[in-house]
């Protein structure tokens, strides 16, 4: 546990010691999604419609930015070697770096999701359940972002490898937050919905830590 | 070299020997009558018209881009579990033929959905769960080709391969679970078919034929891999006893 | 601390491979030996039907030509690659059974220096205490030992080459374990940090450590054993 | 002018060797593209209006995607080194690394773009002119790009920092090719639009070069 | 190819530093000296008022602690990095003055071996020739000069450590240019190939080359001048 913890100070170290590079993964959050009243045009009433789609959206290709190099950088610099040769189980170590990158991108994307949210015209009832859906949901994310990034350590390609496994996983992360978000705006109950997501989010970390010490076993032969 | 790692594939190499023509003859079979009954034989539908005639197409190839994905399970856990070579090779062979099978899925289905449904695609619950299904055998086969060393690859992939199968289920039930534009199973349920003898039939046959069409595709592919590996053992060995002299 | 009992209890003179033939008299316990070892990378045999055995206060050498598989008979000891074939045995115990306890028990510096770009030198050897489950304690050691009190608190991004090697080597004095495993550490050091080394090694070895390290120069110590490979896969 | 046809070759070469890098890329836009059906739902009219939005902005991240490490891979394994130092002009070396990117990532999207169009349902008057956006467009898209990833080189993170530089570059680009397919299947001429596309690109092949030479020389020292 | 022809024409006899006593006979044309030059990283003064000067055939040798400067001297000569103060001087002309001319003459290796997993070690010596300009016609030589003739159709991804140093080499040899600067090029060499590169420079030298060599080790050729950097910088 002790190595684990020690694992996670560092990683937020490391990622404060630099705030820029939050502040930029930030940026790439608004700009992303600033892009698509470009694209859509400025109709609030279409915008509104689709607004809680294009949160949770480039909220997902934000993660998958920072998830990128999660592993691959250990990896390259031959931490991973040691961290591989540690004697603290793999498993432990693994999710202390998912919780890391959680920590440092994931809790500053939910803090201005708010903001995105209000240049989307994302109706009043939402903003409650969209936080909601956000907190619950992107510790799936970062996990299966987590068992991407450690199956494509030395990939090929790495970024658009690591998109192409971890979409499909987080797909339905994404269907059942943005129907919370729905069903809130439209009146009803989202708690069924954010039950599911959750349960998603659990499934992801009985599933990542294994999936994650396999890979990063193998990454280090 | 090392040979014992090659051992139990000249197994696998005198098995399939003796699968290999019932299974071809087989599929030739069941797919010709099924085929024939399916086009010619069965009554059109009293709802669908002739187009019900896609079903004898779409229906199976569903049921096979299930099935194979969790043959592909089944392999990766092999693969992790035992460390069998064979199991490697199984893995990277079978998963272009399920997604094949999954494209024809998708393909017939959205043929069909223009008469049935007015549009040709629709983000409905079954069919987006096929298309992720589509996505997660695009992405296993990159993954297993994004290495230089394939049992690596093999590896990585067989990880993938196990956390995907989350998705069959969520396939399978999609239907009960979300009230959905496609239908619900009407072949198999709990209690029994609810669908007519003169479309059952055919639609056995196929999915027979489908079944033995994929043992022959399987074996050829993982034959032509092993083949494959010992070629690229061959020259590696070639290419050290080049620097031995 | 995750160093399991197994390896104080086990039975020493039990399982001794037949073909061994070195029982020099051990001042510790450890024993660490291997044999009928092979190695497989991308489908080809590096090395194979390797035997060696080193026991308590042991230094072996490795050397043979660029490409003889030094470096990954470094990462199979180790624990990060499996042998093809045969065992490493440590006390006797195929150290396949508990790579827990094995991993607890080796300390390895291989080619690349891990160090972050961002983080102090005195912050890599405090986290690599800390990861190997060690108080930060000998952290003051480490930098002594390698001359880095002085660069404590300089981000590894302003280091040069040989300095960025004395961080890495200051790591098997910060989380200490009997068995130190070292791929061509002087590569890069002056002159005074590769004696500060054979100084390490020494002390290392003085209280019963155990050190693996391959080399191409003319690195040795007192009673120090010499594994050649492969001389046939000299290209 | 050979040695930037040499290092054109090689990195043409380099993702030859391994084609299904390619089609990893052409993975990501496809599964990008479908993720939005997943979030702002199934209904076709507002599909169809958002469509060409879609397909502009997942071409657009995977554009950045393949970026990413074009000049960071040369800077960690050394080669920047021996580019920078190389008699050739180093303007002229920076276009040629674009160049291949272009060839390799952005002829394989702008081909493949019609099925992700299709999918979105975009009505059959856009498809013509959104394949001529494209075309007029992804040049200027990849030396933005360019751009982002000579002044990244070195910075941690640099996805996102890319990202951050290449998305403010490439937002009229964005807009002229989106206003060009309105502008088409409103029946209306897509010309003016597509003329300031083709501006925009020559504007970037301008400038780019001296912008990239000069980042990649301050990453070198 | 993409040689100035200022070189050939430069005043040899002006612009002498007052300070450079040193006036060997050249064998051929070329000069390369420093005068009052100091280097500045990350802010803090690497070193100072230092000069030198090497002709046409000389070896200089760069020796001193980890951190001395050895790596930043060499950027600096490989017109990678500025001076903070004084110039380098090329026959006499500043190497600012004409970067491309400079850059020409130069090759550079240095800590990275700036391999591509997937290309083949002859792929990556027929690039670096027509990345330089010239014909690929050095290429089988330079195969030959380190012994890679049986591994030019290796993809680089399956080479030891030392196997990828001779790689990087062997550029010296395919594109050939008049000034060599080495940075610790024996790292990671077995003896036979620190042999090779010993003969590959006294080959390049006897043809009028100059040859610029960082090291730590024994590492010398006849009529070597050596420059020791900032012994105090030690730390
Ligand atoms: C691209 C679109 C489609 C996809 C991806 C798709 C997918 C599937 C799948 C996965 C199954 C297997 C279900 C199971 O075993 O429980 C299936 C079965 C079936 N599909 Fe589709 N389908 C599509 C379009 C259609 C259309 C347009 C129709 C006709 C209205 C249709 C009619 C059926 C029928 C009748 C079955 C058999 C159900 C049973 O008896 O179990 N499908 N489809
Ligand atoms: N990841 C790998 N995949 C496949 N083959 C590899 C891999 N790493 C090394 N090899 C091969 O294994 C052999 C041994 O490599 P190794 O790095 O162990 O040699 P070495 O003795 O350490 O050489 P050096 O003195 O150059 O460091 C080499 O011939 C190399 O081609
Ligand atoms: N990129 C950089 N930014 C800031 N400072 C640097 C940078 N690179 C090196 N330095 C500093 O410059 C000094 C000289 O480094 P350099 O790499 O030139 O030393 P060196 O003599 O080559 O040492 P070694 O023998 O260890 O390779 C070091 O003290 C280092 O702290
Ligand atoms: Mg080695
Ligand atoms: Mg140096």
């Amino acid at each position: 546990m002790n190595a684990a913890f020690a694992l996670i100070a560092r990683d937020v170290r490391l990622a404060w010691r630099h705030p820029n590079e939050i502040a930029t993964i930030l940026a790439f959050f608004v700009i992303a999604a600033s892009l698509f009243p470009f694209g859509i045009g400025p109709e609030p009433q279409i915008l509104a419609r689709v607004a809680i789609g294009i949160v949770w959206v480039t909220a997902l290709l934000a993660c998958l930015m920072s998830l990128d190099r999660l592993f691959q950088a250990e990896a390259e610099d031959g931490s991973l070697d040691l961290l591989v040769g540690a004697p603290a189980p793999l498993e432990l170590l693994a999710l202390a770096k998912v919780a890391a990158q959680w920590i440092t991108t994931a809790l500053p994307l939910i803090a201005i999701s708010p903001i995105v949210a209000t240049m989307l015209h994302l109706p009043a009832e939402g903003y409650a359940t969209l936080l909601l859906t956000l907190v619950l949901g992107t510790p799936g994310l970062s996990l299966f972002g987590g068992i991407g990034a450690a199956l494509s350590v030395n990939a090929r390609r790495g970024g658009a490898l690591l998109a192409l496994i971890v979409l499909p996983l987080t797909v339905p992360i994404l269907i059942f937050a943005v129907a919370a978000v729905d069903a809130a705006i439209a009146g009803l109950s989202p708690r069924p919905h954010l039950f599911l997501l959750a349960g998603l989010s659990v499934f992801a970390l009985t599933i990542a830590p294994f999936a994650m010490a396999a890979s990063l076993r193998q990454a280090a032969e | 070299m090392n040979w014992h790692r090659f051992a139990s594939p000249s197994n696998f190499k005198r098995l399939s020997a003796r699968i290999f023509p019932w299974a071809a003859g087989g599929a030739a079979l069941c797919l010709g009558y099924g085929l024939y009954q399916a086009l010619f034989v069965s009554p059109p539908d009293y709802q669908q018209g002739q187009s019900v005639r896609i079903m004898y197409i779409h229906v199976p190839a569903a049921w096979m881009a299930m099935f194979v994905y969790a043959n592909l399970a089944f392999a990766g856990a092999a693969t992790l579990v035992w460390r069998h070579p064979l199991a490697e090779v199984a893995g990277r062979a079978i998963a272009p033929v399920g997604a094949a099978f999954t494209f024809l899925c998708l393909a017939t289905g959205s043929l069909w959905g223009k008469p049935m449904w007015g549009t040709w695609w629709e983000w409905d619950a079954r069919l987006t769960s096929v298309l992720i299904l589509f996505f997660v055998y695009l992405a296993y086969m990159a993954l297993n080709n994004a290495f230089d060393d394939a049992t690596r690859g093999a590896r990585a992939s067989a990880v993938l391969a196990l956390v995907g199968a989350v998705n069959l289920p969520i396939i399978k039930f999609s239907v009960d679970w979300w009230n959905t534009l496609h239908q619900p199973a009407s072949v198999m349920r709990l209690d029994g078919p609810a669908i007519h003898p003169s479309m059952l039939w055919p639609l056995l046959a196929m999915a027979v034929g489908y079944t033995l069409l994929f043992v022959v595709l399987a074996l050829v592919r993982i034959q032509a891999e092993l083949i494959e590996r010992r070629l690229g053992a061959l020259v590696q060995a070639r290419l050290s006893a080049g620097h031995a002299q | 601390m995750y160093r399991s009992a197994r390896q104080f209890f086990s039975p020493c003179f039990f399982l001794l491979p037949a073909s061994s033939i070195d029982c020099a008299p051990m001042i510790g316990r450890a024993s660490f030996e291997a044999h009928d070892l092979a190695c497989l990378r991308g489908g080809r045999i590096v090395f194979a039907r390797l035997a060696f055995r080193v026991d308590a206060g042991g230094l072996l050498v490795l050397r043979g030509p660029n490409g003889a598989g030094k470096s990954s008979l470094l990462r199979m000891m180790a624990g990060l690659i499996g042998p093809a074939h045969g065992a490493l045995l440590w006390n006797g115990d195929d150290i396949a059974d508990d790579p827990d306890a094995h991993r607890a028990r080796v300390s390895y510096a291989g080619h690349s220096d891990a160090l972050k770009p961002a983080l102090t030198v005195a912050e890599h050897l405090v986290f690599h205490a800390k990861l190997r489950g060690h108080a930060a304690d000998k952290v003051a050691a480490a930098l002594d030992a390698f001359a880095l009190t002085k660069l404590a608190e300089l981000p590894a991004r302003l280091l040069s080459q040989g300095q960025r090697k004395r961080v890495a080597l200051g790591r098997l004095i910060a989380a200490p374990a009997p068995l130190w495993l070292l791929d061509e550490p002087t590569n890069g050091l002056d002159a005074d940090s590769t004696a500060r080394l054979e100084a390490a090694i020494a002390a290392h070895r003085e209280t019963g450590g155990i050190v693996v390290a391959a080399t191409h120069l003319d690195f040795a110590g007192a009673g120090a054993t010499t594994l050649t490979l492969g001389e046939r896969k000299a290209a």
